[in-house]
This record gives structure tokens, C-alpha cells and sequence, in this order.
């Protein structure tokens, strides 16, 4: 089943927002339900290895790119999420691996799979960030291709195109707010040169050349 | 018209056949006493749980027990391995047998439980076995299975298609066969030579048997004994004891099957399927009783669908409008697996149907099944003919349409003339007798048609839009005479075998190896058996579903019942009456030639008061004192009764219906039904048969359907999202019959189990089309829920620049 | 696991059972107290099988957990009437054949019961929108309305003629075309 | 199926109800009222509380009473219990009339208003019934009652203004004893639940439409007001023209996003739908305004 939408965030630039989204401690915090994000380091995700990691780092959101850019998401590889699903008394938990396929500013292309008991799913899903047309804040158009097996899938036709729509509503809305309270983005965006000819913003943004901006 | 039931205690013996009394099943029924297998609780009985796939199609990566079988009250978790295990009982195929076979059939393995794929959501991957049913399903929730899911199938179309999934190593692009019926040379030239056609492109949707009784079974092995007792839902004992006896590898005289109480089968209870052997297995595994009872979301991923075709259809008409052809294409979905009588379904009880009412002199049909990852699809009421009737009276709508002909007219015009029985269709089939136009004019007076086509043209004018569709049907029942099933496929006889034993002091029970379940049977034979006998009705006792019991049998479905099994008791008891007779002339010291017997009482012709009754010659025959010489004592007879040809029943129904443009919505005005089933045994019972199989076709029409999605994940998996029909959904209906016995059988009978289901839904689908003429609305694929209706009325409106509605454009369509 | 101690009045007979907190009523009055005419035939709700009566009003089994039903008065259909001296609900059924395979029937009747409570002298409509909640796959309802007619005749002998018109919002009922007389 | 297994707890108080979810705060808990949303998410095993607290036999839960210009309608009080009250039909017509078409007869006997409210299924017949009705609905915490306008209630699938320590007690409906009420509904043909359900409260005082409220329910993610409708007809003569040009603007403002689309009918069919009940409930309206005092 296919969902999509686009979500404005005010106030802000492509920039800034593509920063916040490459942080995966703030995607962690804006994301309902979810209680741990964590890089992948092996081949498998061991959930309840990856619990006690989570509960013995101390991440703290930052609008300090150097920090994000040492943790930010990279392209090709994986994310292991901890995701509760709650739609009434209906309430999943679900252990989520996320592959991040793509990544090139402005736009973000990942596919991942969960299972929760005897219920799964797999999707794939895209993002592209551009300016709105007033110029002032940033449009993010969102589409995601999913399919759900076992027990929810007969549940999932009914809720999950208002479920799935409110959890990203919710997620922008936190993602502005944070923006907001953090100030993300607010160090300039164009110091310092390194050596492979990007800027560490480019290097956070997934820019291969500080030239373009949209 | 309504029957009016009466109490047997209220008709003379000699009126017994052909009265509407009380069914004598119900008392037990409806006080709670009945015996469904569920009710059946035997000492230190555990209780089966089946895990079953996540996935509608998927690799076995590796199946982990361990937490399960760690549970309390969990006596054991088994896989496939355990089943095959010499360590194990049993030493069968542990795989389903298909009893139907084709030419060019691809029989694929069907394991009991799935070894290394499964192929839907059913396929059962362990079984567990506990202290009690709720245990059972938690420790069923703990075993882990690992999966590589696969791209999965759910419509033949897709099946077919180059980049499909392919199910079976063994079978090649998910064909599963190929065949054809008619003569495909004589039908393109008559098409070739036509001045007019129409055709019609349409999906049979997947329907769900939806039996109130969700499937179950108790096994009780006894190890002393080495019996292994089965009581099942089922339709057909016997055929289940042969079948699963080779499953298990357990011998068929060691194997009984028993049908308690039956809550409905409508075709899902024919098919041998997994649980019920696996029952008996763990039974044996474990050396004691086990039950299983399926829960409805479990008969919704098991219980074989029935239906589900995609098909190209046109029919080809001279200037006359005289229909000179007609030629069908479709694809029939068969599931992940060929299921009992699958292959039969979509080509013998299909395509042999194809000249529905009417003489058509050049048919083609070509038939091509799909391996598909939805259940195994196989009989669902009506099983084939449904599809076919369908089809037919679709295209005889449009072609009506499109000679602009009233309908009615059209099918008047191309009925089989009565006398032309017995009629040889194009199609490999003799109709037994009929008069197509009597129902015809009967169902016409009964909607007061004429007068309809004026209040439809009145009610267009106000914008109200008003329809009638009509089904002229006929159905091939009765199955069937086993040498003709033998050259079709079948696997098996389809006779049908009865025992009529006269009890000393003269009561009598008549034994049946059909198996009812629900359409009382106990009333019916008994009406029977003692209008042959002249016994009293109480008389006599029925006695069905029960391999021990019954020496042999082939089972309830197919209509057969009456028709076959009717028969077989009649042929039994006139055994009975035969031997009797010679026991009378001995007694009465007459040649046999001299005796004769009516009402119950052997006499000597010329002398009536030489007489002996019925209850008296089978005390002389028990008593054994005074019989002729060289005869055995007692006085009963078995026999295989073995029909010389199906029976063919026919009808017409029609629906008015109102439709609403704006909510799509359809609201049926009438329904009438006129239905010629042979001679009626009890018109009470008949009339509860079409009834019930009038609301299974408006299910189907408006409400049903087996949805899945792109992963073969059935979408409409519980009573919440599948539409069984409610009281409120099914109109009521009105009745009439005419009676065209048939020549075949004894009792003149021509079956009446799925009558109903196989007129309704073109009646109403073709009223919905003649409500909806002025839009331009040719056709809408079943069920046509409100959405459909409305979206067909606006795709309409949008594609042809919007027909106003009230404009009456009769030559629209036709052609598509 | 959680169990607990209950009583349940059935058909007038006081049962005292332990159950996990989860048992369904259904199935302690089926598996724990045999009575098992009460029939299961869907776990969404819907189907109606399992209706029995709770202190007077017709409830579904399957959707009531036992323990919400300690110290109740059920009633079920092995204390409607014996086959020598039916209650007039099952005389209904049986005259107007309103069964065939009968899984449905005692959920049926359960529910009627409610109906002719409620509504001594009820129309077609009024009985296939008062039966919503029970399915019956066999009959196609018609032969269940007379029944159910029939027996609202037998326990109204001196029954009004058809009832008025009522002010309901509920669903556009079936036309009555066929109506038996 | 069956329900996996749970510890289970019957309050006989509103303050034990809220002393036992604060005992099981850590825990997955539901509070059991009828059952009949509960129990088969459970036994189809999407739902799997640790605990289920019973507030089903809470006396002072049950119950109708009019108070002052209220009618307050105690949380557990059945369905068929509040139908059996003739305060109901009088004081809260809408209300009366879409509770007369929930469910079937079993469930009415066991379900309950509260139960259904707190469950906020959008497809249920109660939440366009609490906003034509102007209904509060009153939940009870450790801290005390707090009173939510339906018009705050309800913002999800399944989502209220509930807290997790919260429970609701009553719901407060505004005394509409002159106003007529009519609830048009396309039943799923399989659930019974509303694919469309349109509710309407108005007063007609000399044909003209004095005061109107219209909630939908089955349309969106949540209970709806019906603004455009509602705006249409304020002060102007119920009759079939007005009828129409209100039904024409029944979708009015409704984020299309967020409206329901399943197997039963797509959004934009439900958009169709919701013009089509709008019309047919306001036709019931000014059928009932024409007669008054038809009854049940």
C-alpha cells in the first residue's frame, strides 16, 4: 500500500532541516514510539544488545554540526530502531531495521523491514526537501511504499493510512519544534574548508560541492 | 406463495412422498441436544493448535519449537519431520491426494504440513498439542519460525504473467491446465459468419463457504486396538476414510469416520484437508483423543474458496437474432494447491454448462487453471455452474441488448424447444427433459412484467431508476454416473450406496452413505423409504454420516443427494419389497407372479383378503419357521445405485431492483423465483433449499468476496470485514414452481441444493444493468457493493460526455 | 495467569467454577459446565452463535469474559423446552422450518426471545433488523421471520394486527414483496 | 481466537478504578467496560494488555438523570439501558436516535456510552452524535474530574483527550428538549460499523433553523463537525432546497489527508457518501420538525 503527503516546516531553510533530519538522536526523539535509533554495526541487529547500548549512551541533541556530522546518517548503511505503535488498545512493539539506500541533498531514500511477533512489515520510502514558494520555510514531500504481513495486515488497510499520516505529522511537528528550541543551523554554514574540498556541512548535508544551494 | 409445513402425524401414509412435513431433526437441534463435533468432550482429551504462515508465500528458513514445547501443558510441537520420521506413527504420503484428474494436469505435492514453502497463509508449519485449547494457541504463538518471504500471486492473470513468482518447481509458469471443450473451428466461423455479437470481459470473484460451523475434528486412537476413530465435520465420510487413509498410512478398515452433527458445509466440508489428518496423527502420536476446532479466521485461511475467474466472453447472434455461437476464455484460480476436486470445478461442471437454456449450435470454451497463492480453491455451492450460468445469462443480456430485443423475448426465442429432449448440447452433454418456457411464464406473471416496464419508464421520468434482470438457468446435478465421472477424471465411483433393513417387529432403518448436513435428510429419506415400504413414517429411521455404520458411500454434494442417494434407498427397499414378496406368496401359498403389494400389504391378485403386512413378512422372515427354501432368514437389502446421467434443473429468476446514482446503492424491490427441481419430496424443504441458496447468490452478487492483497494476504480474514449476509440483506422471496420429473431415477427428482445460488446473482446483476441503461452501465463486476456502482455510473457519465440521465439510448454498449 | 473464583446461575441450577481470568463465558459454560448447545461460530462478534441470555438480556457468549459474568442468571437454550413440550419460539422454528443445519438456531432463538421482550407483536422489518446480530448461512432468514412471527402469534394469542409506523433512523429495511399469508 | 492471558481487576469505585491504573502504571493496561471493542482485539491477538481493570459494575457509573439543563449519562450505562430512559429521546434526540443504531441487540445490551467514547473508533456512531449534541464528556483523574467539550475529545484514530490515569465517568449533553435529532448511516454491509454516519441536532422554530449542529463520524480519522452544513442552514427555513445546498457543502474543510479509506469505501466515496447522509439526515430532520412526537 502507497502513502504520501508533503509537510511544511516554517522558518526555516532546506539547510537547516536537512541538518536535523541527518541526526539520527533528533530523528530518535521526534519520532512517536520510538525508543532507540542506533547505528548498526555488525551484520545482524541484536535488539537487546542494542537496548543495552542505548540505555549506556548519553546523547544529547546539539545544533553543533560537528557533533551531528559524527553521528549523522550515511549512505548504505544500517539503523536498527525500537518503534511502538499505538493505535488504541492495539499497541506493537516493533524491532525495525532501516538500510539508508541514498542520500544526496536535498533528498533521502531509505527502505527498511520490522517485525512484532507474528505481525512484519517492509517498506521503502522517500524524502525531498525544497523551499516553499513564499520562500520562508521548506516543504518536505514524503512518499512511502509499504506492506504489512500477519496479524495487523488485516488491521493495517483500515488504520494505517490516518495512523501512518498522523505519526509523520506528529514527527514534522517535533522536528520544527526542536528546530525551534535548538537552533539548528544557526553556525554558518560556509566556514572552513577540508580537505576533500567540502565543507563539514557539506559533509553533514551530503553535498559533494559547497556551490549549490536550491 | 409459502409452503405450509405439516405434521407428519397429519398425512395419511400413502401422501407421505411429496408432503411438506416437520423435519424430524429439528427437536434435537433446537433444544440444544444436537451433537456438533466441537460439543464431543471425551476424557484426558488434549486439544491440536496449528501454526500457520505469516506470509502468503515464503521460503522456511528454520522453525524453532523449543520455547513452545518448554510451555506448561504442552504435551508436544511437531514439523513436517516428525510426520515423516520412522520413529513415528503412520507411514503414509503425509500429502494430499487430488481425487480429479485432467490431461494435461500438473499434480503438484501437497504436504500436510509445509516442509520447506509455504504457499498461502493457511499452510499449516506445526502442530502443537496441549491440555486445552487456549494453552494450545499460546504455545502455537510461540513457535518461531523464520521466513524468506517470496513475491506472491493472488489472480490467474498475474500467475501467468512472465515475471510472476513460480509456485511449484513442476509446474511451469503456474499453469496448472490446460483444456478445452466444443468444437473451436465450427464456433469462429459461426462468429466469422454472425451479423452481430457482444461480449463482456468479467472477474467470479474468490467467496468464502462461510458454513456456520467453523471445521473440526476428534480423533480417539485406541493403541490396543490399533482403531483410529475420526469424528469430523464433514460432507462425505466415507471419501474422507479413503483419503486419509492414505495420508496416514493407516488401513482404511482401521480408520472410521464419523460426521456428528454438520453445521452447514456449502461444498468446504468435501475437501480433504491438513487439520483433520494432522488430528489424527497427533491421536496417534499421543495414543489417546485430541480435538481441533477451527477458529473463523483459521476457516478463512483454510476452508477452499470457491469460484474466482477471469473471462473473455462474447456470443454471436444471426439477423434474427437467433444466437449462432458463442466462445469463452477464462482463467480459473485453483489456489497454492490442487485441492480435492479442484480440476473438475473449472472444466466438467463448468464448461458442460455453457449452452445454458438454449440451443446454441457452435460453443468453444477454453479453460486455463492458475496456481495461485490463496488457498486451494475448489467447490463452493454450486462449484462451476455458478460460473457458468452466470457467464451465459450475462451474455444473453447483451445479446438481447444488442439486437434490441426485450430480454425476454431473446431468451424465449433461443430456449431448447420442448421437443427437442432429450437435447445433446454443443458442450458434451444430454439435458434430461425440461420446458424452459413454463417457469419463464410463470416468474413473468408473478412481476406482472408488462405492466413493470411501464412503472420503470414512469419511474425514470422522476429520476428513479428502476430495473428487472432475469436468470434462466440450468444446472447439471446429481453427480453422476460413475463410468462417464471415470472418463472425465474422476478418481473414484460416484454412486451412491444405501442399506434398507426391515427391524422383526417392523420398523425399518434405511441407511445412507450420503452424509446431510443441515438439509434433512432424516425427514426426507424417511418420506421415502416408507412410501416404498408402506410403512408408517415413524417407522422409520435414517441413519447417515458413519463409515461404521454404513457400508459404503460417496457423500453429500453435488445436489446428489436426493437424486442419488434418494434413489439408492428406493432401489434398496425394493429389494426389501421384492424378497418380502416372496416370502408373502409362501406364506399365502401363491406363486410370487400372483402377489401383489400396495400400501404396505402383499395380497394375492384377485383375492384381497389373502394378505400380509409388510410388518408381518418381516417377522416371518426373522423368525425363519417358514420361508422358501434355499432363502436366507431376515429381510433387508443393500444396493450401489449408479445414476444413468446427471439431472438437469432449471428456473428462472428475477430480481426487480432500485438503484441510486448518487449512493450507488441497490435496494431489491422483488425477488421471484420459479424452480423446476423434478418432482418434490418435501416442497417445505425444497423451498428452505432455494432459499438458502437465493441469499448465498445475493451474497455473492452484492456483499462477497475473498479480497487479498498484492502479498496474497487476505484482506477480508473475519466476519468484520467479509460480508456474510444478514437478515436484513436478503429479500424476500418469492416462490413458484413447475415440475418437469426426470426421466433418469425413480423418484423423478432432479436435486435442489444449489439452484439458488447458481440463479441469483445474474438476475440481480442484470437487473442492476437494466436499471442503469440510461448511464451507459453494460456491466459491474460482483459484488457490486455501492462504491462499484456509483464509480460506474460516473466512469460512464465521464466517458461518454455524460448519457443524461432519463434518455433512453438503447444501442449503447453491447460491443465492450 | 490470573484465576479466579466464580458463580454462575445456569438454567436456574448455581455453579461455583474456577477460571483464568481470560476464559471466555462461552467456554466455561461449554468446556467447564457442558452445556453445550451454546454454540461458537466467529470471534469478531458478529455471527451471533453463542448468544445466551445474561439477567434477561440476550448477550454474545464469545465477547464476555466469565468473569464479568460472576454471580449472573444465564440462561441458555437447554432450558427453552423439551422436545415433548416446546417453548413457543422452538415450536416457531420447527413449523416454519426456520433451520436447517441449526448451528445458528439457539443463538437465534436467544435472540428472539429479546425481541418479542422488547416488542410482543414486531413487523418483518422489525425482526431482520432485531436479528442483525445473528447470521445464518442456511435459510436465507425468511423461514427464521416467520418463525419468529409464528411464535410472537403463539405468545400473543389475541396480537394486534400489523404494528405501526415507527420513527427509526435505522436502515432501509427490505421491501416486503413476498409477504406470506 | 483467544485472548493471551492478563491479570484482571474489578473496581466497585470511580477512586478504585483510578487507585488500581496507578497501581498498574508500569504495566499495559485497559480498562474493561463492555467489552465489545476490547475483547475481540484481543482475541484476534492485536491486543495483548497485562491488566484489564473492570469498571463495568461501577454503580455510580451507571444511570440517566436530567440535571437542572443537563442530561448526565453515567459512563457504564448500556446502550440499551440509556434507549430504555425516555429522558434520553427527549433531552438528547440526536444522541438517542444514532444510539438505537449501534451495533445489534446483543451488543447494545452489553456496550456501553463510555466505552465507546473513550475507544474513539472513527467508525463508530457515538462521536458525530457527542458533537451534534454538544455533548461534555467528563474524565476523572487522580487530581480530580476535568470536562472536555466533544469538540476537544476526540483527535485520532482511537486517540482522545483521555490521560493514561484518566477514566471517563459521565458525559453531559445540554438539555435540547425543543430540538429534533436524526443520525443517517451506511452500515458496513459486514461490521455494521458507519462507512458514513451524519448526526444532527437542529431547532426549527416556525421553519426556520435557529440553532443547528452536525457531527460525522466513519469520514475521517476522528468525529468531525460538519461546519459547512451547519453554516448553510443557521437561520435560514429547513426545506429541500436548503436541504440540498447544505448537503452540497458537507465536505467542506475536511483534510482530505487524513479521511478514511479502506476496503470499505475510498475517501473519495466517503466524500460522495457524506453529501448523500447529510441530505438524508436533515430530510429525517424536517420530516420530524413537519411530525413532531413520532415515537419509537
Amino acid at each position: 500500500m502507497e502513502f504520501s503527503g508533503t509537510f511544511e516546516l516554517e522558518d526555516t531553510t532546506v539547510d537547516e532541516v536537512w541538518l536535523a533530519l541527518s541526526d539520527p538522536v533528533l530523528v530518535q526523539e521526534s519520532l512517536p514510539g520510538c525508543t532507540f535509533l542506533l547505528h548498526v554495526e555488525g551484520e545482524e541487529a541484536d535488539f537487546d544488545e542494542l537496548a543495552e547500548q542505548a540505555s549506556e549512551l548519553d546523547r544529547e541533541l546539539t545544533n553543533d554540526p560537528e557533533v551531528i556530522a559524527q553521528r549523522a546518517f550515511k549512505e548504505g548503511e544500517r539503523y536498527a530502531a525500537l518503534m511502538q505503535v499505538s493505535v488504541g488498545p492495539v499497541n506493537p512493539t516493533f524491532e525495525t531495521v532501516v538500510t539508508i539506500d541514498e542520500r544526496d541533498r536535498p533528498r533521502m531514500d531509505a527502505s527498511g523491514e520490522g517485525s512484532s511477533g507474528d505481525s512484519s512489515f517492509e517498506m521503502s520510502s522517500s524524502m525531498a526537501l525544497s523551499e516553499t514558494d513564499d520562500g520562508d520555510g521548506v516543504a518536505v514531500e514524503w512518499e512511502t511504499q509499504a506492506d504489512v504481513f500477519g496479524k495487523v495486515a488485516g488491521m493495517g488497510q483500515r488504520v494505517i493510512n490516518p495512523v501512518a499520516n498522523r505519526i509523520v505529522k506528529r514527527f514534522f511537528s517535533s522536528v520544527q519544534e526542536e528546530l525551534h528550541d535548538l537552533g539548528v543551523g544557526e553556525v554558518s554554514t560556509s566556514d572552513g574548508d577540508e580537505s576533500d574540498g567540502r565543507s563539514l556541512v557539506d559533509r553533514v548535508l551530503g553535498r559533494s560541492k559547497s556551490t549549490d544551494s536550491e | 406463495m409459502t409452503v405450509d409445513s405439516l405434521d407428519p402425524d397429519d398425512v395419511d401414509a400413502a401422501d407421505i412422498l411429496g408432503s411438506a412435513i416437520e423435519r424430524r431433526e429439528d427437536p434435537a437441534l433446537l433444544t440444544g441436544n444436537a451433537e456438533y463435533t466441537d460439543d464431543i468432550q471425551i476424557d484426558g482429551m488434549l486439544h491440536m493448535a496449528v501454526v500457520r504462515s505469516q506470509y502468503g508465500h515464503a521460503k522456511l528458513e528454520g522453525v524453532d519449537t523449543s520455547e513452545a514445547e518448554a510451555m506448561d501443558g504442552v504435551h508436544g510441537v511437531y514439523t513436517y519431520e516428525d510426520l515423516v520420521s520412522d520413529e513415528t506413527p503412520g507411514g503414509g504420503s503425509f500429502a494430499l491426494p487430488t481425487a480429479w484428474l485432467l490431461d494435461s494436469l500438473k499434480q503438484v505435492e501437497h504436504p500436510v504440513l509445509a516442509s520447506d514453502k509455504v504457499r498461502h497463509q493457511g499452510d499449516g508449519i506445526a502442530v502443537v498439542v496441549a491440555e486445552d485449547r487456549y494453552t494450545a494457541r499460546d504455545a502455537a504463538g510461540a513457535v518461531d519460525v523464520e521466513y524468506e518471504r517470496l513475491d506472491a500471486v493472488v489472480h490467474p492473470s498475474e500467475a501467468f504473467s512472465d515475471d510472476a513468482e513460480q509456485l511449484h518447481d513442476d509446474a511451469e509458469d503456474n499453469v496448472a491446465f490446460d483444456w478445452e471443450i466444443g468444437d473451436a473451428e465450427k464456433t469462429a466461423d459461426a462468429f466469422a459468419d454472425a451479423s452481430h455479437t457482444a461480449s463482456i470481459d468479467l472477474d467470479n470473484q474468490l467467496l468464502i463457504a462461510n458454513a456456520m460451523e467453523p471445521r473440526a475434528a476428534v480423533a480417539d486412537y485406541n493403541p490396543g486396538t490399533d482403531e483410529l476413530d475420526v469424528a469430523m465435520t464433514t460432507q462425505n465420510p466415507h471419501v474422507h476414510r479413503l483419503l486419509m487413509a492414505g495420508v496416514l498410512g493407516h488401513p482404511e478398515h482401521k480408520l472410521s469416520v464419523r460426521a456428528p452433527d454438520v453445521g452447514g458445509g456449502f461444498g468446504s466440508k468435501i475437501h480433504h484437508y491438513a487439520d483433520e489428518a494432522l488430528v489424527a496423527w497427533c491421536s496417534m502420536m499421543h495414543e489417546g483423543p485430541i480435538k481441533w476446532t477451527a477458529t473463523r479466521s483459521e476457516t478463512y485461511l483454510t476452508d477452499a474458496p470457491g469460484r474466482g475467474h477471469e473471462t473473455k466472453a462474447e456470443i454471436a447472434m444471426d439477423d434474427d437474432g437467433n444466437i449462432v455461437g458463442l466462445r469463452v476464455d477464462t482463467m480459473a484460480n485453483l489456489g497454492a494447491y490442487l485441492s480435492t476436486f479442484a480440476p473438475a470445478v473449472p472444466t466438467y461442471l463448468y464448461g458442460t454448462l455453457l449452452s445454458g437454456q438454449y440451443d446454441i449450435p457452435a460453443i468453444y470454451g477454453h479453460v486455463k487453471g492458475a496456481f495461485t497463492n490463496v488457498p486451494p480453491v475448489d467447490a463452493y455451492r454450486g462449484a462451476g455452474r455458478p460460473e457458468a450460468s452466470f457467464l451465459v445469462e450475462r451474455l444473453v443480456h447483451l445479446g438481447a441488448k444488442e439486437m434490441g430485443m426485450d430480454p425476454v423475448e431473446f431468451r424465449k426465442q433461443n430456449f431448447v424447444p420442448d421437443d427437442a429432449f432429450p437435447y445433446e448440447t454443443q458442450v458434451a452433454v444430454v439435458y434430461d427433459s425440461g420446458e424452459y418456457t413454463k417457469p419463464m411464464d410463470e416468474a413473468l406473471e408473478m412481476l406482472d412484467y408488462e405492466n413493470f416496464r411501464e412503472e420503470q419508464e414512469r419511474a425514470r421520468d422522476e429520476g428513479k431508476y428502476l430495473g428487472v434482470g432475469f436468470s434462466c438457468y440450468i444446472e447439471a446435478c446429481g453427480l453422476a454416473p460413475s463410468e462417464l465421472a471415470g472418463q472425465l477424471g474422476a478418481q473414484a465411483g460416484l454412486w451412491e450406496s444405501s442399506l434398507v433393513r426391515m427391524h422383526p417387529s417392523g420398523t425399518v432403518t434405511a441407511y445412507c452413505g450420503t452424509s446431510g448436513h443441515g438439509q434433512g435428510h432424516g425427514t426426507t429419506y424417511a418420506q421415502i423409504v416408507a412410501n416404498e415400504l408402506g410403512v408408517p413414517y415413524d417407522s422409520v429411521e435414517v441413519v447417515e454420516g458413519d463409515t461404521d455404520e454404513i457400508p459404503q458411500g460417496m457423500g453429500t454434494y453435488g445436489s446428489r443427494s436426493a437424486a442419488v442417494g434418494g434413489s439408492s434407498l428406493v432401489k434398496s427397499a425394493q429389494k426389501v419389497v421384492e424378497k418380502g414378496k416372496e416370502i408373502a406368496a409362501h406364506q399365502l401359498e401363491a406363486d410370487p407372479e400372483d402377489i401383489e403389494f400396495e400400501n404396505g400389504e402383499y395380497s394375492v391378485a384377485g383375492a384381497p383378503d389373502r394378505s400380509m403386512s409388510m410388518a408381518d413378512v418381516a417377522g416371518a422372515a426373522y423368525l425363519a419357521h417358514d420361508i422358501p427354501d434355499e432363502m436366507e432368514p431376515g429381510l433387508e437389502a443393500t444396493s450401489f445405485y449408479d445414476p444413468d446421467n446427471f439431472v438437469f434443473p432449471f428456473g428462472t429468476h428475477a430480481a426487480i431492483v432500485e438503484v441510486d446514482p448518487d449512493s450507488g446503492e441497490i435496494e431489491i424491490e422483488r425477488y421471484v423465483a420459479v424452480d423446476d427441481v423434478g418432482n418434490q419430496i418435501n416442497p417445505k424443504i425444497v423451498e428452505g433449499q432455494i432459499h438458502g441458496g437465493i441469499a448465498q447468490g445475493v451474497g455473492q452478487a452484492l456483499y462477497e468476496g475473498a479480497e487479498y492483497d498484492d502479498n496474497a494476504t487476505l484482506m477480508t480474514g473475519s466476519m468484520q470485514d467479509y460480508a456474510v449476509p444478514k437478515a436484513e440483506h436478503v429479500p424476500e422471496m418469492e416462490t413458484g414452481a413447475t415440475v418437469t420429473p426426470s426421466p433418469h431415477n425413480p423418484l423423478g427428482v432432479k436435486g435442489v441444493g444449489e439452484a439458488g445460488t447458481i440463479a441469483a446473482p445474474q438476475a440481480i446483476v442484470n437487473a442492476v444493468a437494466d436499471a442503469l441503461e440510461p448511464f451507459g452501465v453494460d456491466h459491474i463486476d460482483m459484488p457490486m457493493d455501492a462504491e462499484s456502482v456509483w464509480s460506474a455510473v460516473q466512469a460512464n457519465a465521464t466517458a461518454d460526455g455524460g448519457a443524461e440521465p432519463g434518455s433512453d439510448d438503447a444501442d449503447h454498449g453491447g460491443e465492450r | 495467569m490470573t484465576e479466579h473464583d466464580i458463580t454462575l446461575t445456569v438454567n436456574g441450577a448455581e455453579h461455583d467454577l474456577t477460571v483464568e481470568a481470560r476464559t471466555l463465558l462461552v467456554h466455561a459454560l461449554r468446556d467447564e459446565l457442558g452445556y453445550t448447545g451454546t454454540n461458537v461460530g466467529c470471534e469478531s462478534s458478529l455471527c451471533g452463535a453463542c448468544t445466551v441470555r445474561m439477567d434477561g438480556e440476550a448477550v454474545k457468549s464469545c465477547t464476555t469474559l466469565a468473569v464479568q459474568a460472576d454471580g449472573a442468571e444465564i440462561r441458555t437454550v437447554e432450558d427453552l423446552g423439551t422436545r415433548h413440550d416446546f417453548h413457543p419460539i422452538q415450536e416457531g422454528f420447527q413449523e416454519e422450518h426456520g433451520l436447517q443445519c441449526g448451528y445458528c438456531t439457539p443463538g437465534m432463538m436467544m435472540t428472539a426471545l429479546d425481541i418479542l421482550e422488547e416488542n410482543p407483536d414486531p413487523t418483518r422489518e422489525e425482526i431482520r433488523e432485531g436479528l442483525e446480530g445473528n447470521l445464518c448461512r442456511c435459510t436465507g432468514y425468511q423461514n427464521i421471520v416467520n418463525a419468529v412471527q409464528n411464535a410472537a402469534e403463539q405468545m400473543q394469542p389475541a396480537a394486534v394486527a400489523d404494528g405501526g409506523e415507527t420513527d427509526d433512523d435505522g436502515p432501509t429495511p427490505a421491501t416486503d414483496g413476498g409477504e406470506k399469508q | 481466537m483467544f485472548p493471551d492471558e492478563f491479570d484482571y481487576h474489578e473496581a466497585t469505585s470511580v477512586s478504585e478504578a483510578i487507585d488500581l491504573m496507578g497501581e498498574h502504571a508500569g504495566a499495559e493496561t485497559e480498562l474493561l467496560a463492555g467489552g465489545h471493542s476490547l475483547l475481540p482485539a484481543m482475541k484476534s491477538g492485536l491486543s495483548s494488555p497485562d491488566v484489564l481493570i473492570d469498571i463495568g459494575e461501577v454503580e455510580e457509573l451507571h444511570g440517566v438523570e436530567v440535571d437542572g439543563d443537563t442530561l448526565s449519562i453515567g459512563a457504564m450505562t448500556t446502550y440499551s439501558d440509556f434507549i430504555a430512559e425516555d429522558v434520553s429521546e427527549e433531552h438528547a434526540p440526536a444522541l438517542y436516535h444514532a444510539v438505537r443504531q449501534v451495533g445489534d441487540t446483543q451488543v447494545r445490551n452489553r456496550g456501553t456510552l463510555g466505552g465507546n467514547l473513550a475507544h474513539a473508533d472513527p467508525a463508530s456512531d457515538l462521536p458525530g452524535a457527542a458533537l451534534a449534541t454538544d455533548a461534555t464528556i467528563v474524565v476523572t483523574g487522580p487530581d480530580g474530574e476535568r470536562r472536555v467539550s466533544a469538540d476537544d475529545f476526540f483527535f485520532g484514530m482511537y486517540a482522545t483527550d483521555i490521560g493514561p490515569d484518566e477514566l471517563v465517568t459521565r458525559v453531559e449533553v445540554p438539555s435540547a428538549a425543543d430540538a429534533v435529532g436524526a443520525y443517517a448511516k451506511k452500515p458496513s454491509p459486514s461490521s455494521g460499523y458507519a462507512m458514513v454516519g451524519v448526526c444532527v441536532q437542529a431547532t426549527v422554530d416556525g421553519g426556520t433553523v435557529t440553532t443547528v449542529r452536525v457531527g460525522a463520524n466513519g469520514v475521517m480519522d476522528h468525529g468531525v463537525r460538519l461546519e459547512g452544513v451547519e453554516d448553510e442552514l443557521a437561520g435560514e427555513s429547513l426545506d429541500e432546497d436548503s436541504i440540498a445546498a447544505a448537503a452540497d457543502r458537507a465536505s467542506e474543510g475536511l483534510d482530505t489527508a487524513m479521511m478514511m479509506s479502506d476496503l470499505q469505501a475510498s475517501a473519495e466515496f466517503r466524500e460522495q457518501l457524506v453529501g448523500t447522509y447529510t441530505r438524508r439526515a436533515l430530510e429525517r430532520v424536517l420530516d420530524r420538525t413537519a411530525t413532531p412526537a413520532a415515537a419509537d
